[in-house]
């Protein structure tokens, strides 16, 4: 499903990793370009956060390689391959919660604020060295000066702040959680909290959205609104996007390929009609017992 | 709005130490009960600031709580027993005497508080205190720089008085103190090599153990080793065992009571047979209790012995035990000859400012303290001998006197 | 956000807020100043308070804002009391030429010691910090407990800095316009930095260490800088404290020193800094008020009035387990003092912490 | 070479005891995954216990071996009953609050308990240290050379009291029914509790256990170290923390090997280390700035810069298994 032509943005290559004994992704393939909307589906412990996990940085994988816009990202720091462009949800809602909804979108602003050293610079120096020290060093220089900008209330600061706050309003809005603006995440209604995990990740900039469940607990209606939302986003933001859902209806109602996983091994990959008729993944990923049900409420949908 | 907010907190801290300054807290002692009733009067208000017209007040910091209130307490008890007999003498310059006394909790910075409440609240004419040598450095300045006369008790580290001209102490100093266990040792004992276990968290034992080291070499001794403990530790067999391979004849622990019981167990459990030797900071009833009979054969310097006897020293022992129940120990006398000396000074002086009283303090010569005749040097240091006591079937004896 | 609050101030040229609010606190410095200068005790006391205020809020930057937890503040605070003593004594009768007169140069050498006593503090904060990588919650409150013992040992074993006895004769330069400038600073730095993109990020920190991760905040790094320039205030909390004090010796920076810290930033809320500076003022006179209330009651028996010292620390204690049993959040949680307070003090300010 | 017995039996004694405490801590953190901050004060309070009960028995029965098993195992209970109390009315309110609320409660009571013994009110014993009573009568058991080395019969007994309870908790934890419930609890409460597990019970219990063996280390302590006072248990405690990080938290045998390596540490750093820090020193020409050389005066220093290193070098400690947090 290559539409677009070039470098994929996200690029695992034969990723496995192993906790002690235990193989939790063998084999693991996946690229994503741009405008790509993707789906990982598999049962329960079947390795996909932990495919999440090794995407964004929060584990190494044992063998294989994570490529990020053409750099390999194998033992990176997860805020480092999220200033390369990867940004995430989680599947149990990490919001921040005794800060207000805009507080949460602003946090992953941060990065906007490079006062010394510029962003883009930094990136191509990130690209171009191993001497990670040196642009780590460039970065606390940043933050230092930053203190400054922070405690004298340069008028530099005080644009950035108002560029930020901005932002973050203007993300608020897209997804709907304006009037929430003042409201700590906390106490959001769930939905909300979800889509404010969403806003928050679209404020670093991202170039690819990975979303882990993001319609778990979200009643008929608010899956509806969410299909038609990340489908907006992907326009808009111009993102790839990587979805990991239960809901069989939700993911092939959007995706344009998905992958199965089954015990950390990739079963089947192809587009939802392809993946929705193979044997293998249905006796995987439903039991045996629900395959012929499956399968009837198959036929009858198409 | 943000302004305004800091300027209120700022504000509101303000406030708060003033309104505390409006209830100064204070601590009377309660030593002209029965001479002056007027004075008790004041005294049971808790009223604080300069004294009226016919009472001198006389500032005293100590530590009476935390782990060291046994010095202060003691220190208090000479303090307020030499000031009774002042006042039924008939106080000085024909005003009676009062003392206020604050509690510093054995830390430096609460005795430069302590003392910056006497000079400038309760414009005292003399400060007496405190026993710990750091505890003295912090109030040393700041009754220097108010031409406060301070005399100092027991603080034998040599700083105290070289702060300035206003600074007095009634006791030797470690230098001296040091010198007359290392001349004892040598001289008495005959001991030829010594080791030293010192108390790395105090400033007094490291005092006493450069210079015993210094001396005891001078003297044509051996120092074989030196080890150290922290204040509290309670094993000290390492080092011990360290000790214990040196072969020393005897073993110097200028220590405090406190850790000196349980260094000489362990020493006699370890098979240490020397003769343990040590300082004024042995000076306590309870160190046999702790030490039982490992202490049995052992000397320390001190500053003056119950055995002495004048009939001054055994006349201020009666007094002393019919008000407190018991003999007094070396605390309590260098408090009573402190006070003395200060009553006396001031006697002598022209008029009770600060420097008149100055002046009388730095020409005492020849006083009879209960703790050695004093006689004020050119350095504000008392010049008087140390006595030799032995520690036996845990009793102390008087053996011998060490001159300067 | 300032920039939020920008309305209230739309007549203040941009470049004047920053150093506006300083400008403003020193005329009523220099009034408190004058105003305190026949009263020693009274300066010596608010000395006390502003230190502990520097503090409490400097540790609360670690563990209220970014959710670690230091118990070796003292430590910092040793540091910093150390080299700005032994500075100011090396160079006692050193006379700045350019300045006008010799207090004006003393001034100036005691703010110099006071900056150089904070910045190697902020180098001890930084090493300190290295642990907070790989260290969480308790494991790293021990290892800064381990630090502030290290750094005491080390200071009881050096010639330089007076052994046991520590530094005395240390020139007294502190004034209460001093203290107060500088807790006015601690307490400003403390405001803007939270109110900052630094700040956020920190918060986020305390709040979920892996999604803050995840949305590009380098944890590691904010944790170290947070310990840096929690370790720069008390640096210079030290260096006040051993210019007004005039001693200072490693008895004054034990654990118990830490842990009246880590009472008064607990009691105040971990994350409020008006919490922390009440508390702070607060435990501070505590005792003496103690005292004198005990020495009214009492008339001639002072034993009570002696005591408060003794029983402050167990008091302190009960008083932790207290707070954690009925209110873990302390006084004011994370909040500030104008979020909880009534409404007709606050008429925003939401969203604002 | 006797010098070199003598500093091991020092070493092992001193790691005998930091290892009885360790095991508290451990076990502790094993159910709870809580420092106890307060388990060296549960200890010292223990140990006044002992001596209290000692002073009623007087100087004729305290040394009899009826009189010696009574203040074992009264003050055993009573700390017993201490750690009860602690964790029914401090800890368990706070089980499900962050772990820094119980951190802090714990630091709280630790401060309450070992300043509030500095008070001389009631019956509270005041700041002085005083000598523990001798309820082991003190005798030479095997003499080395003329008085070289000395090893006592209280330091043999002592020995084996520390190994028959190490031995005893061993077995509790690994061959009983009740040992199960406790590590299921350490696995994970909620689950054990879902499990049928009485989780408050197993906890609760493990509380007592871990403060009436802190109470029997605490005796020991006092026997081998001849003085009681209220401080004693604050840096005993610290010590075994750290021995207890060193050997892995939550590991048995881990606390026991990580308490014995601190304690011969820290002898040999005293008995040896002042040659080798004198030698550093010269050439590294220590001396100008005036730093110290005497082994002893480091000891302090030495269990926290063990710590620090282990904690940088291995977080989870000797004996430890790494744990990945779940995202």
């Amino acid at each position: 499903m290559n539409l677009v032509p070039g470098e994929p943005l996200l690029h695992a290559k034969s990723v496995s990793i192993q906790f002690g004994g235990l193989r939790a992704l063998t084999d693991f393939n996946l690229e994503i370009h741009k405008g790509d909307l993707k789906g990982l589906i598999g049962p329960n412990g079947a390795g996909k956060t932990t495919a999440f996990n090794v995407l964004t940085g929060v584990y190494r994988p044992t063998s294989g390689d994570v490529f990020v816009s053409g750099n390999r990202i194998n033992g990176r720091k997860p805020h480092q391959i999220n200033r390369l462009g990867v940004a995430r949800t989680f599947q149990n809602i990490r919001l921040f919660k005794e800060l207000t909804a805009i507080d949460n979108v602003k946090v992953a602003c941060l990065s906007e604020s490079y006062s010394v050293v510029r962003r883009e610079t930094l990136d191509r120096l990130e690209r171009g060295t191993s001497a990670l020290w040196f642009t780590n060093a460039l970065h606390a220089l940043n933050n230092y000066v930053d203190w400054w900008r922070a405690l004298l209330l340069t008028p530099g600061f005080l644009r950035e702040e108002a560029e930020v706050t901005k932002k973050a309003e203007g993300l608020l809005e897209t997804m709907g959680l304006l009037h929430r603006r003042d409201e700590e995440a906390r106490n959001l209604p769930y939905g909300e909290q979800r889509r404010l995990e969403i806003a928050r990740a679209l404020a670093t900039n991202p170039k690819v959205l990975l979303l882990d469940e993001p319609a778990a607990g979200m009643n008929t209606r608010e899956k509806a609104d969410l299909m038609v939302l990340i489908r907006e986003l992907r326009e808009k933001f111009s993102l790839g996007i990587l979805v990991i859902e239960h809901d069989m209806k939700l993911v092939m109602g959007i995706c344009e390929h998905i992958t199965v996983l089954d015990h950390g091994e990739t079963i089947a990959a192809g587009g939802p009609a392809e993946v929705r008729t193979n044997p293998k993944v249905i006796e995987a990923y439903l039991g045996e017992s629900f395959a012929a049900a499956h399968a009837a409420a198959a036929g009858s949908g198409a | 709005m943000r302004v305004l907010r800091f300027a209120v907190v700022a504000l509101m801290a303000l406030g708060c130490a003033t309104a505390c300054e409006e209830r100064p807290k204070t601590q009377e002692s309660e030593t002209t009960q029965g001479t002056g009733a007027a004075t008790g009067a004041i005294a049971a208000s808790g009223e604080t600031g300069p004294a009226d017209a016919n009472t001198i007040l006389i500032g005293e910091v100590g530590s009476l709580t935390g782990p060291e209130a046994t010095f202060g307490v003691s220190t208090r008890n000479g303090i307020d027993l030499a000031i009774q007999q002042e006042n039924a003498a008939g106080g000085v310059k024909g005003k009676k005497l009062k003392v206020r006394v604050y509690d510093d909790q054995s830390k430096p910075e609460e005795a430069a508080n302590a003392v910056t409440r006497l000079i400038s609240q309760d414009r005292v004419a003399v400060i007496l205190g405190e026993v710990a040598s750091s505890n003295s450095l912090a109030m040393a300045p700041k009754a220097q720089a108010a031409q406060t006369p301070m005399i100092t008790p027991s603080s034998t580290n040599e700083k105290v008085t070289q702060v300035g001209d206003y600074i007095f102490r009634v006791c030797f100093i470690d230098a001296f103190q040091g010198y007359a266990m290392a001349k004892f040792a040598h001289d008495t004992l005959k001991v030829k090599t010594a080791a030293i276990l010192k108390d790395q968290k105090s400033d007094y034992s490291l005092g006493l153990t450069k210079v015993f080291n210094t001396k005891f070499t001078e003297f044509g001794g051996k120092i074989v080793t030196i080890e150290a403990y922290s204040k509290g530790d309670t094993d000290f067999r390492a080092q011990l065992t360290a000790i214990k391979s040196a072969k020393p004849e005897a073993l110097y622990i200028p220590g405090y009571y406190t850790d000196i019981g349980v260094i000489a167990r362990q020493a006699r459990e370890l098979g240490i047979k020397t003769i343990l030797l040590g300082g004024d900071g042995w000076e306590s009833p309870t160190l046999t209790e702790l030490g039982g009979s490992a202490l049995d054969g052992s000397y320390y310097t001190n500053h003056y012995s119950p055995e002495d006897p004048s009939p001054h020293v055994q006349q201020f022992i009666a007094e002393y035990r019919k008000v407190y129940g018991a003999v007094p120990d070396s605390l309590a006398a260098l408090g009573y000859d402190a006070a003395r000396v200060a009553v006396d000074a001031m006697r002598r002086a022209k008029d009770l400012t600060g420097p008149s009283i100055r002046d009388a303090i730095a020409q005492t010569k020849a006083f009879p303290g209960v703790a050695g005749t004093i006689s004020i040097d050119e350095n504000r240091n008392a010049v008087k001998p140390a006595v030799v006591l032995k520690v036996e079937d845990g009793k102390t004896k008087f053996v011998t006197t060490v001159s300067p | 956000m300032e920039s939020v609050a920008a309305p209230r101030f739309s007549g203040v040229p941009g470049w004047l807020r920053g150093p506006l609010p300083i400008l403003l606190s020193l005329p009523i410095l220099a009034l408190a100043q004058w105003a305190t200068a026949q009263a020693p005790f009274l300066v010596y006391i608010a000395s006390i308070v502003g230190v502990n205020v520097i503090l409490a809020v400097s540790l609360n930057i670690v563990n209220g804002m970014t959710g670690q937890f230091s118990i070796g503040h003292a430590g910092f605070m040793a540091v910093g009391a150390y080299i700005a003593g032994k500075f100011s004594l090396e160079t006692k009768d050193v006379y700045l030429p350019f300045m006008q007169s010799v207090a004006a140069s003393d001034q100036l050498m005691f703010v110099f010691a006071l900056l150089l006593g904070g910045a190697v503090a902020a180098v001890f904060g930084f090493l300190v910090g290295l642990p907070s990588l790989r260290l969480k919650g308790d494991y790293l409150a021990i290892v800064t407990l381990g630090f502030g013992e290290i750094i005491r040992v080390i200071v009881q074993n050096t010639e330089m800095f007076g052994r046991a006895l520590g530094l005395s004769g240390i020139p007294q330069r502190s004034s209460i316009f001093m203290v107060m400038f500088w807790v006015f600073l601690t307490i400003l730095a403390a405001r803007r930095i939270a109110s900052s993109a630094h700040g956020r990020s920190l918060l986020a920190i305390r709040e979920d260490e892996i999604a803050a991760e995840a949305m590009g905040v380098n944890t590691t790094a904010y944790k170290v800088r947070a310990f840096v320039i929690s370790a720069f205030f008390a640096g210079v909390a030290g260096g006040l404290f051993a210019h007004f004090v005039g001693i200072i010796n490693p008895g004054s920076f034990t654990f118990v020193k830490s842990m009246e810290i880590v009472v008064m930033i607990v009691a105040g809320g971990l994350g409020s800094t008006t919490g922390s500076i009440v508390a702070a003022v607060f435990l501070t006179l505590l005792p003496e008020a103690l005292r004198s209330i005990f020495t009214q009651l009492g008339g001639g028996d002072q034993t009570l009035a002696q005591r408060v010292d003794q029983i402050r620390m167990p008091i302190y204690g009960m008083l932790l387990v207290a707070l954690m049993l009925l209110r873990p959040q302390g006084l004011f949680g994370t909040k500030e003092i104008w979020d909880v307070a009534p409404k007709w003090l606050s008429r925003r300010r939401k969203g604002m912490r | 070479m006797n010098d070199l017995i003598q500093h091991l039996i020092n070493g092992l004694a001193a790691g005998t005891i930091y290892a009885l405490v360790a095991l508290g801590y451990t076990m502790v953190y094993g159910v709870l995954k809580l420092i106890n901050f307060a388990h060296g004060d549960v200890m010292m309070v223990g140990v006044y216990m002992g001596y209290a009960t000692a002073g009623h028995l007087g100087r004729e029965h305290q040394s009899t071996f009826l009189g010696a098993t009574l203040v074992f195992l009264l003050s055993m209970a009573g700390c017993g009953l201490l750690g009860f109390l602690i964790e029914r009315l401090a800890y368990r309110p706070l089980r499900d609050k962050s772990r820094l609320t119980s951190l802090i409660t714990a630091i709280g009571i630790s401060f309450t308990l070992s300043y509030g013994f500095q008070l001389d009110i009631g019956f509270l014993p005041g700041a002085s240290p005083r000598a523990f009573p001798e309820i082991i009568k003190p005798h030479e058991w095997i003499v080395i050379g003329d008085h070289d080395v000395i090893i006592w019969n209280w330091q043999v007994i002592s020995f084996l009291i520390a190994i028959l309870l190490m031995l005893g908790l061993q077995i509790l934890v690994f061959r009983t029914r009740f040992g199960r419930a406790m590590r299921a609890v350490s696995f994970d409460h909620r689950i054990a509790a879902l499990m049928g597990i009485p989780v408050d019970r197993v906890i609760a219990f493990t509380f007592m256990l871990g403060s009436a063996l802190a109470a029997g280390a605490g005796i020991l302590y006092a026997i081998k170290d001849t003085a009681v006072q209220p401080l004693m248990g604050l840096y005993v405690g610290l010590k075994a923390f750290v021995a207890a990080v060193i050997g892995g938290i939550g590991h048995v045998p881990g606390a026991v090997a990580g308490a014995i390596l601190l304690g011969l540490t820290e002898e040999f750093v005293v008995g040896y280390a002042g040659d080798v820090l004198r030698g550093l020193g010269a050439v590294l020409h220590l001396d100008s700035l005036g730093v110290g050389f005497t082994g002893s005066s480091w000891r302090d220093a030495v269990a926290f810069g063990f710590l620090i290193i282990v904690l940088l070098v291995r977080p989870e400690g000797i004996f430890g298994r790494v744990t990945a947090e779940k995202v």
